[in-house]
């Protein structure tokens, strides 16, 4: 493996609960994803009677998250855990050094590097989950087409380029395409996960395409809204149908709401990864687990999909921050598909 | 008439790092006259001007106004109270009118509710334009002004800035006419001249002849302290030289008997040299010898200048120096070739004022104080150190900062940053005497007829006809970009002013 | 005359000769003064703050920081500013990671000599356009990024082949980083560079006044072209530092690291106006921003007061460590 | 008396004003004075040139009102930083400030979060709370004399800061109408905050004009000694100039909140680059005194446009930034190209 095995490999950890320092690493709580990420993991450490729970803002600054948790780790030792979102894959490869080196725990969500698992690289990365965006961005544009009628063009609006997820939603859109030929893709662009830049993106196709434009299918909810203000500002309110993803509380009142004309979003998956992926992070440090003994399904897995946010189904979907369903002593309830 | 002086300082004391400025010093300030003062460079003039404005405090001593003592909290608040100063160094701003110019910070009636109503503004202006006369129009941008009229308008604003008090202003001139051609020295005369109806002047300058034709009573400065107080009626140039100097200079002012025959062997050729401002520029300078260039205003004299410098850019014609053809793009490549520049801009173009005195001397070569690439700083120190004695540079330390000398001063540490290479073998210096004192002027005179003996070959572009004629072995004439006459001038055989003057108007 | 070129006369306040402090302060003493008070602060909250793992760690941390800092603190000297540095860092990082592979070591010198080439392009640019600094980085900052994405197709990438020959890097020798060593060892060859060499005096030169350093032979435009491929090369060698830590490489991977560098020259004391500073001082500016960007998460204060304070923090430390001295733009 | 020779009429060649009388023709001299920003409008022409080959479409009113509506957030950003600009300074802030203005407005119209409900007073707040920040800013730089580019980055952190506080767990949606109806309804074609921009560029041009503040702002960038021996307050009116930049970047924040219906941390992403890169290929100069208010909104249509004619050209997403990068240093060239003069000292 590309890191080199830790001097604790095999083992499991022997920390007592009232030891472990419990930390969740993301961009920061300006973001709404984030919100329920930290409501899911506090939850979680809530639920084992309030450790040290701390959660570290990376601001989409890489070099400064590798830092922050390499001086968590230099100050914490063997019994932290980590449940981390890596700014980008690229710090991934470090963070899983600077933790074997260190005898921590570390639990890992959305993007790491090809060629990068928890299973072959060393027992103390316990686990790397993501959200596979191609059903994410298969069913979305599926719906997206129904409420076409099977016919028409669209748009999309892609995140940042350099994202698996993004990539990957994109991918589950062009699935879709192919099996609606009734549908056209007039164009797509990046808006860089953001909801000014989507707006302007999305009114300048508008103008580009006019009427020709059917429905707007976007990475991610934010531009989905952007796309949709674009859309109301420009008098087709309810006419151009618009589908995204990420289950943001506004997105999903925007469903719910048939003059919008948005027909589709995913559920939000922030507290399942903030609180499942602490909990098995905890699993792992207090010896619960012994993550060298554990199939690699239980490593590095996908969440099980979850069914699409329609008008059918919007009044009834709880908010992002809710985390009551979720079930911390079942560690693998929610695992969907390995990733290979 | 009363006979309370309009300003006074009794027992002025002013230090700086390691200077000091003013030292107990007195003057008075009659009303109705203009003061003349003179000194030479670091004599401390300027620092009592602006002690005088309140862009400075006094250490200790008193500063009297009307009688009554005051103490000013700055420029604005001396305006304010009548006093007014033109800087030596020009201070209007270029990106804003005329008008503005002239009564910025002191827009008064012409700013009603913080809007500015132009029209009255203008008018205002145009009041105090018209005063200094030479056709100044107030909605001018600044940057349209020649260098000249600039002048002009800060007398304007001068006056203008003193008459906010309601007094008759007193108005500081801190060496107005260093930069200003014969009739526009006239035309600020003839100004003055009516402005002393209704107020005080007082008057810098480094040419006795000024000072005298025109002062009522002068003031003598030396070392920080007035050393004597005149009227011009009763005493000479030359006297007034050795006072203040403190000793007799003005018989080998411009060494005329160290002038030695340039050798036959030509080191510096012009020919057909063109550039956007001059044409077909042809000239030879020999080894030991100084040629000056004279001319007027835009005569494209200084742009001949800079292009053997490599600081502007020549279209056609060549430049060989001592037989080989050079063709100097920077004024790297032609320091390279061992050309040395001081510029007349001395703050904006000769000096690192920041810097200090040794780095300063030893920026264009600094080989010459180094073993292998590496600085060597004993050798630095002390080649710096013989030449701070050398030339009689007055500073505290090597490591002053430039910008604490006098002007004077940073002329000397400018020019001998040349003087350090060993091979250098032509100098171009434009106006190198400007502003400075008659002692450091003497100074730089012998040091030009030194180098001149050593080989080099000088350029000259003298501040003044007379300079020009004394220092050089020959002098060309220019006008509108051209050549258009060359006298030779040795010991004995100088040109008379008025031909070389025909030929450059 | 142009306006910014007039020295009116200055209003002087100071009337005794240099104080002992301001000596010091002269010598470059208050950003560590700053740096001090920084580590003894974050000690009083969490003491195990001094112990030796987690100061190294800081060093290593503050490793790439230092190096873009440093060849930033080169062209601010000359009174410009390099805002594409961080860009290219991240732009030389996605090349090294492609590299590596089938280059092995010779990628790196090929990095940084690469990086250093687009320096000079910039520099070219800047002196030959007579496009401001600022600008001319803004938009070559946007070049580099659009480059870095168009050659990682997006995607991270990890390096694995050719790992060894800049994983060292990041080893330690007797308990001590090879990086940060190495990264003094850079400094400390710039220091010995800007103060034995007349060109240490001649970049001051330029930040001071360039028409009069033109005028005093010094190729301005030689050395300004020069600062800007050091700054650039630098940043090619903290793109080998951040694969080498990070094992790995992305399209944005330095690009944050911009501000915190700009923020540690000027920290350092370096006056953004150019021709007062040095790189020593750098260091230490590097070191308080390093400190500082995990200082507040050491401490444990609450995710949404950290930039509050570290704006705070950082504006405080500048007013400390500010040269206030004449000539040097307050603007 | 001696006569003296006067130098040659020196014309400084840093300076970028020209010198008169070359010009007879009044147009002429209206284009070749800085009084209209005539390189950035050749930009801007030479733009609308290409892609009337290339996507007809652009030069649609629909478009052209799209790029007005894109233009309308980052002009009313470049008035206020204009101002500072010209004083020689610089505010990097603008994106923090607009994160804290857009919480603080989105809180106090109708939301879904609280039971505020100030109406357009709300965008008073906003502007408020810039202001507030401007003034920190403002403040540190006169009192502090520390510079202005490092201290505004530290008033960004300080604005993103405040932004965070106040997001709790979800964007506050804004329910107010009126509020949303200022970028949605439309009058003569062009909905409010397009209006409200070309409102916030007249009062600036007439501050630049006809105020003592505009005024100064230039005498103060010409040069802050002459400003203080004419006993100008250059501290106050400098801080002005912060507290106007941060106002009018609460004013575009309310208006980008209008236009996108929620208190967003992220609002004001990307706006710097466009803003600064938009000043200044306007032609207002970073070192101060020359430039205005026209010119910084129509350096920030020459960007907005780039952006907008880029995807009507369909430009891959991949190089729209080196694109754009590419575009701000040929335009900022061209601008500048008439200025290049040997030893011209350029920083
Ligand atoms: N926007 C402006 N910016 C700068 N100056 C202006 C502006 N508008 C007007 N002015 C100036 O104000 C002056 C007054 O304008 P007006 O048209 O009243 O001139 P005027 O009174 O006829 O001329 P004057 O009184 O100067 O002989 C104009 O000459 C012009 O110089
Ligand atoms: N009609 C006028 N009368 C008096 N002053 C004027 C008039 N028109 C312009 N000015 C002044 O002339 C100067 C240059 O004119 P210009 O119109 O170019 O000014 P500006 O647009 O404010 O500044 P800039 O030169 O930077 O574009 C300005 O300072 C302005 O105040
Ligand atoms: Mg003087
Ligand atoms: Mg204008």
């Amino acid at each position: 493996g590309a890191v080199d095995s830790g001097s604790a490999a095999g083992d499991s950890g022997r920390c007592k609960p009232s030891d472990v320092t419990l930390v969740q690493s993301g961009r920061g709580l300006e973001n709404e994803y984030y919100v329920a990420v930290n409501a899911g993991a506090r939850a979680f450490a809530k639920s084992r009677h309030a450790h040290r729970y701390q959660w570290i803002a990376s601001n989409g600054d890489s070099s400064k998250q590798l830092s922050q948790i390499q001086s968590i780790l230099a100050k914490g030792g063997k019994c932290v855990v980590l449940n981390v979102d890596p700014n980008e894959s690229s710090v991934l490869p470090a963070i899983v050094k600077a933790v074997d080196r260190s005898g921590a725990w570390l639990v890992t969500q959305w993007n790491r590097p090809d060629g990068l698992a928890p299973e072959s690289e060393s027992p103390h990365w316990v686990a790397h989950m993501s959200v596979d965006g191609v059903p994410q961005g298969y069913e979305t544009a599926k719906a997206l087409f129904e409420s076409m009628g099977g016919k028409g063009s669209i748009v999309a609006l892609q995140g940042i380029l350099d994202n698996a997820p993004a990539q990957e939603r994109f991918r589950g859109l062009k699935k879709a395409l192919k099996e609606y030929p009734g549908i056209a893709l007039l164009g797509d662009q990046t808006a860089g996960w953001d909801r000014t830049k989507a707006q302007n993106v999305t009114q300048t196709y508008l103008t580009k395409y006019g009427h020709k434009i059917g429905g707007i299918w976007a990475a991610s909810d934010s531009m989905g809204l952007g796309a949709l203000g674009a859309v109301k500002n420009a008098g087709r309110k309810g006419k151009v149908k618009i589908a995204s993803i990420d289950g943001l509380a506004e997105a999903v009142h925007d469903v719910r709401d048939p003059s919008t004309g948005y027909v589709a979003t995913t559920p939000s998956t922030g507290a399942a990864q903030g609180g499942l992926g602490m909990s098995i992070g905890y699993a792992a440090a207090t010896g619960r687990i012994n993550p060298a003994e554990e199939p690699q399904g239980h490593r590095s897995f996908y969440l099980k999909p979850l069914p699409v946010i329609t008008r059918a189904n919007a009044s009834s979907v709880p908010s992002p921050t809710d985390t009551t369903k979720l079930d911390f002593t079942h560690l693998w309830s929610q695992n969907g598909r390995p990733i290979k | 008439m009363s006979d309370t002086p309009v300003m006074e300082l009794r027992g002025a004391t002013k230090s700086f790092p390691g200077v000091r400025a003013l030292s107990d010093v007195h003057v008075e300030i009659r009303q109705h006259e203009v003061l003349g003062l003179i000194g030479e460079n670091g004599a401390g003039k300027s620092t009592l001007l602006k002690v005088l404005c309140g862009l400075q405090r006094l250490d200790s001593g008193s500063l009297l106004l009307r009688g009554s003592e005051v103490a000013f909290q700055g420029v604005a608040d001396a305006n304010r109270k009548g006093v007014a100063m033109v800087f030596q160094e020009q201070s209007l701003l270029e990106n804003i009118t005329v008008a503005e110019n002239v009564l910025l910070g002191n827009e008064g009636p012409s700013v009603r509710f913080g809007l500015y109503r132009w029209s009255d503004l203008n008018r205002r202006a145009q009041k105090y334009l018209d005063l200094v006369g030479g056709s100044l129009r107030a909605a001018t941008p600044t940057s349209r002004l020649s260098f000249a009229k600039r002048q002009m308008v800060e007398v304007a604003k001068a006056i203008a800035s003193g008459e906010r008090g309601h007094h008759e202003p007193v108005i500081l001139l801190d060496e107005p006419t260093s930069v200003l051609e014969h009739s526009e020295i006239e035309t600020l005369f003839s100004i003055v001249r009516e402005l002393r109806e209704r107020a005080s002047v007082v008057f810098v300058s480094h040419r006795m002849e000024e000072v005298l034709a025109f002062c009522d009573r002068v003031y003598v400065m030396r070392d920080g302290g007035v050393v004597g107080e005149c009227h011009p009626a009763d005493v000479t140039t030359d006297q007034l030289f050795a006072m203040m100097v403190g000793q007799d200079l003005s018989a080998g002012y411009y060494h005329e008997s160290d002038q030695r025959p340039a050798q036959s062997r030509p080191r510096l050729e012009l020919s057909n040299l063109t550039g956007t401002t001059f044409h077909d520029v042809s000239l030879t300078i020999a080894r030991g010898e100084v040629v000056s260039l004279m001319g007027v205003q835009e005569s494209g004299r200084e742009d001949v200048a800079r292009a053997v410098f490599g600081a502007v850019p020549v279209k056609s014609g060549t430049i060989t120096l001592d037989g080989r053809r050079i063709r100097p793009r920077s004024p790297a490549h032609a320091v390279r070739a061992g050309i040395g520049y001081v510029p007349s801009e001395r703050k904006v173009d000769g000096a690192v004022l920041g810097m200090d005195v040794r780095e300063n001397l030893t920026l264009a070569h600094p080989g010459q104080v180094s073993r292998g690439p590496l600085l060597d700083p004993a050798r630095e120190r002390r080649t710096v150190q013989e030449w701070i004695g050398d030339l009689r540079v007055r500073t505290p330390s090597q490591h002053t900062p430039l910008r604490d000398l006098s002007g004077g001063n940073q002329q000397k540490v400018v020019l001998a940053k040349w003087l350090l290479d060993p091979d250098l073998r032509v100098l171009v210096l434009d106006t190198p005497t400007r502003g400075l004192d008659v002692g450091a002027k003497a100074d730089v005179y012998a040091l030009i007829r030194r180098l001149a003996a050593r080989g080099l070959a000088v350029l000259l572009l003298a501040d003044t006809l007379d300079e020009g004629i004394a220092m050089s072995h020959r002098v060309l004439t220019m006008k509108d970009g051209r050549i258009t006459d060359e006298f030779t001038s040795g010991v004995g055989s100088r040109p008379r002013r008025t031909d070389v003057l025909e030929r450059m108007v | 005359m142009a306006t910014t070129s007039q020295t009116p006369p200055q209003t002087r306040t100071d009337t005794a000769g240099p104080s002992r402090l301001r000596r010091l302060h002269e010598a470059g003493a208050a950003p560590l003064f700053v740096l001090a008070a920084l580590v003894i602060a974050v000690g009083a909250y969490d003491s195990s703050f001094f112990q030796a793992a987690s100061l190294i760690s800081l060093l290593e941390q503050a490793a790439p920081l230092t190096l873009l800092a440093v060849g930033e603190a080169l062209v601010v000297l000359t009174g410009r500013i390099d805002l594409s540095n961080a860009g290219l860092a991240s732009l030389a990082g996605v090349a090294l990671a492609h590299g590596l592979g089938s280059w092995g070591p010779a990628a790196v010198a090929l990095v940084v000599v690469g990086a250093a080439l687009c320096g000079t392009l910039i520099g070219v640019l800047h002196i030959s356009t007579q496009v401001p600094s600022f600008i001319i980085t803004l938009g070559f900052l946007g070049i580099f990024a659009g480059l870095s994405l168009t050659t990682s197709r997006a995607d991270s990438i990890l390096v694995t082949d050719g790992y060894g020959s800049i994983e060292w890097i990041f080893y330690r020798i007797f308990g001590l980083p090879i990086s940060y060593l190495l990264v003094l060892l850079v400094a400390l060859a710039l220091m010995a560079w800007m103060k034995a060499l007349p060109t240490g005096r001649r970049i001051r030169a330029i930040g001071l006044n360039e028409r009069a350093a033109a005028h005093s032979g010094i190729r301005t435009r030689g050395i300004v072209i020069a600062v800007f491929t050091a700054s650039a090369a630098l940043a090619g060698l903290a793109a080998v530092f951040q694969v080498a830590r990070l094992q790995s490489a992305g399209a944005t991977t330095s690009d944050a690291l911009l501000l915190p560098a700009i923020a540690a020259v000027i920290v350092g004391g370096t006056a953004i106006s150019g021709g007062i500073g040095g790189v020593g001082r750098t260091l230490c500016g590097a070191l308080v921003i390093a400190l500082l960007r995990v200082g507040l998460d050491l401490v444990g204060i609450n995710a949404a007061f950290q930039p509050i304070l570290y704006g705070g923090i950082v504006i405080m430390a500048i007013a400390a460590t500010a040269n206030r001295r004449r000539g040097a733009s307050v603007a | 008396m001696k006569l003296t020779l006067a130098p040659a009429d020196h014309h400084d060649p840093r300076a970028t004003g020209r010198t008169a009388g070359k010009t007879s023709r009044p147009v002429r001299a209206v284009l070749g004075s800085n009084a209209v920003p005539t390189p950035a409008l050749g930009v801007l022409a030479l733009i609308a040139a290409v892609m009337s080959f290339v996507n007809p479409s652009f030069l649609s009113p629909g478009n052209l009102g799209a790029v007005a509506e894109q233009s309308a957030v980052p002009a009313v950003l470049a008035v206020g930083l204009t101002f500072v600009i010209l004083m020689g300074g610089i505010d990097l802030s603008l994106e923090g400030t607009m994160a804290a203005a857009s919480l603080t407005t989105a809180l106090l119209v109708a939301n879904d979060r609280n039971t505020m409900d100030l109406g357009l007073w709300a965008i008073a707040a906003g502007c408020a709370v810039g202001a507030a920040i401007g003034l920190v800013a403002g403040a540190t730089v006169g009192l502090l004399r520390v510079p202005s580019f490092i201290v505004t980055i530290g008033t960004w952190q300080i604005g993103l800061g405040i932004a965070q506080l106040l997001f709790g767990d979800t964007p506050p949606r804004v329910a107010d109408e009126s509020f949303r109806a200022l970028a949605e309804h439309r009058t003569a074609g062009l909905p409010g905050i397009v209006w409200i921009a070309l409102l916030v560029v007249a009062v600036g041009w007439t501050l630049q004009r006809y105020t003592r503040f505009g005024r100064y702002a230039y005498v103060i960038g010409g040069s802050e000694e002459t400003a203080l021996l004419s006993g100008v307050p250059v501290r106050a009116y400098r801080a002005a100039a912060f507290v106007l930049a941060g106002a009018t970047a609460g004013l575009a924040s309310a208006m980008a909140t209008a236009r996108s219906g929620v208190g967003d941390v992220g609002v004001g992403t990307g706006l710097l680059f466009t803003t600064i890169a938009g000043v200044v290929i306007g032609g207002t100069l970073l070192t101060g005194g020359r430039g205005g208010v026209l010119h910084s909104l129509v350096g920030v249509v020459v960007m907005v446009a780039i952006a907008n004619a880029m995807v009507l050209a369909g430009v891959s997403s991949y190089i729209q930034q080196t694109v754009q990068g590419a575009v701000v240093v040929i335009a900022a060239s061209l601008t500048l190209w008439r200025a290049r003069q040997r030893l011209r000292v350029i920083k």
